[in-house]
């Protein structure tokens, strides 16, 4: 089973010495796939399952998974449940008002054993599209042609269409997050903000202060506090020839 | 125009389509060719074509034809074209994908119920890979998406049509052993 | 490696090679061969290729080997990227198609605000395309005519009605699990 012995591996796996013994901690899949881990390892006939030992091994693995802090899904303990409730089926003695002849009663673990053929049938299936897509992975078809260029766009499906419309919806959500964070902001942070750039350099070209600016009233905000930072004398503005860049100078 | 006149006007329309190309495709840029006579000259030409033993093979998958390398030269083409084999499928994905392909069109509760675990995750990835596409809603509480597989599932599976597939009870001796 | 072993390798070299491929590039993949022994094979190769009479030969040009249609054949190719499937669509036109899907009835203006970028000759497209088709004008001012999809965008999407499209909260689970 080439499939499971690589899902091992990828899995955390860990081997902790517990109690004197050395335990192999996988990770599986879900329930059923531990459960015909557990069948398998104690060679037991499907079709006979001792359900009160298996239900204790289940539990068993379970609070080994807890005390290494593996993270249990609940469909874990959802089989853990269902487990407990065939056990107890089980022990109780048949119904004494149905004749013994009519063999009416259900074995309470019909269900959970189809269950678990029908997981097989699809773990062997899956092994088979493992084989199928390794040799078709190795199949090359001829480069591009010239005539396949006329067509480079992108084939649609309605998944396609749903995610395209997400990505219009979180660019949209964005713009509007940023708009808002920005229209916040007030004439003494934005001081705050320009005094800061000019803590780095003396002068500063104002028209990259003006490209700075996220949204219109963001520009004008930067605008505004431009000419307060030049009335409390914090910078001074020059222009070297008419038309030219105006610099901020730091006093 | 005969068989013989049909069968390298075939192999061009195999080589240059994008995609496998499909008879009806055929038949359609030969609108005056009888389409039996084209399916017969297409089994005659792919089984000629094939009989050179070339590194070229013509295969019919996901319902159309195409020209292919043979699989057992690939390490000298990822060798020229310095490809990687493009990133496996995890186990999860492989048995979701697998109870996609037999019991579609199928919902996310309804593969809940045979895989036992939840599958999400796994749809997400083969969605993204194209492998299965929303086939709709199931008619009943909730009106969940229904899922199926795509043409570039039977592509990248080497499939001729869903029919190929093994029959779920081909596995049924393998689960029982 | 036999002459009769490299041939079909070189086979699948050509055919998957962008360009007309070079001997030097042959004679680099096959580094333990002799370039002699990799010429003849070439040689030899397209001899056995081209003696078919199919449709496709194998040439050099370009100071390169390729694999390429024969020229009369051209009426053909030509035919067939008359009939090539065109249910392609652009990312814009995509995403404009999308906007129109879910917002629908819905004017040129409210899909630019939606998008943030004008959608004008995606619009066109779509309606070359059949996809959307003018569903009455908006009573504001300017009056702008409304979009929606049409029938063939159901039947482009395999869809039996607009309430089959899937929601966004159907793909936001996978996502996020």
């Amino acid at each position: 089973m080439v499939l499971e012995v690589e899902a091992i591996e990828n899995g955390s796996e860990t081997e902790p010495q517990a109690n004197g013994y050395k335990v192999k901690l996988e990770v599986f899949e879900g329930p059923l796939d531990l459960l015909l881990y557990l069948i398998k390892k104690e060679e037991i006939d499907i079709y006979d399952i001792p359900i009160a030992r298996i239900t204790q091994q289940y539990l068993d693995y379970l609070s080994l998974m807890e005390q290494f802090d593996v993270d249990i899904a609940s469909d874990f303990l959802v089989m853990a449940a269902t487990l407990i409730q065939i056990k107890s089926k089980m022990l109780l003695p048949p119904d004494p008002t149905i004749s013994g002849q009519e063999e009416a009663v259900e074995d309470p673990r019909k269900e959970l054993v189809n269950r678990l053929l029908e997981h097989k049938k699809f773990k062997a299936a899956a092994e088979m599209l493992w084989t199928k897509v390794q040799v078709e992975q190795e199949v090359f078809t001829r480069a591009l042609l010239d005539i396949d260029k006329e067509n480079t766009e992108i084939a649609a499906t309605v998944y396609d269409l749903i995610a395209a419309f997400k990505t219009v919806c979180d660019r949209q959500r964005e713009e509007q997050e940023m708009e808002i964070a920005h229209e916040v902001m007030t004439m003494e942070q934005k001081m705050e903000e320009l005094k800061a750039l000019f803590t780095d350099s003396l002068e500063v070209n104002i028209s990259r202060l003006f490209a700075l600016a996220k949204s219109r009233t963001d520009l004008i905000m930067t605008f505004l506090t431009i000419l307060e930072l030049v009335k409390e004398s914090v910078v001074r503005l020059i222009q070297d020839r008419p038309f030219g860049e105006i610099i901020a100078i730091k006093r | 125009m005969t068989k013989e006149e049909l069968k390298p006007i075939l192999e061009v329309l195999i080589f240059v389509s994008e995609e496998p190309i499909k008879l009806k495709h055929l038949y359609e840029i030969l609108a005056d060719e009888e389409p039996a006579e084209i399916n017969l000259a297409v089994q005659e030409l792919a089984q000629e074509f094939n009989s050179r033993e070339g590194g070229l093979e013509m295969r019919e998958i996901a319902g159309g034809w195409r020209i292919s390398t043979r699989p057992q030269y690939h390490e000298y083409i990822r060798a020229y074209l310095k490809t990687k084999p493009s990133a496996k499928l995890s186990l999860a994905s492989l048995e979701t994908l697998a109870v996609i392909a037999y019991k579609q069109p199928v919902t996310i509760p309804e593969i809940l119920e045979i895989r036992g675990v939840s599958s999400s995750s796994a749809i997400k990835t083969l969605l993204d890979r194209r492998l299965i596409v929303p086939k709709g809603r199931k008619e009943c509480v909730g009106r969940p998406v229904m899922y199926g597989t795509s043409k570039e599932f039977l592509i990248q599976f080497g499939l001729k049509d869903l029919s190929e597939l093994p029959s779920i009870e081909d596995f049924e001796e393998l689960a029982t052993t």
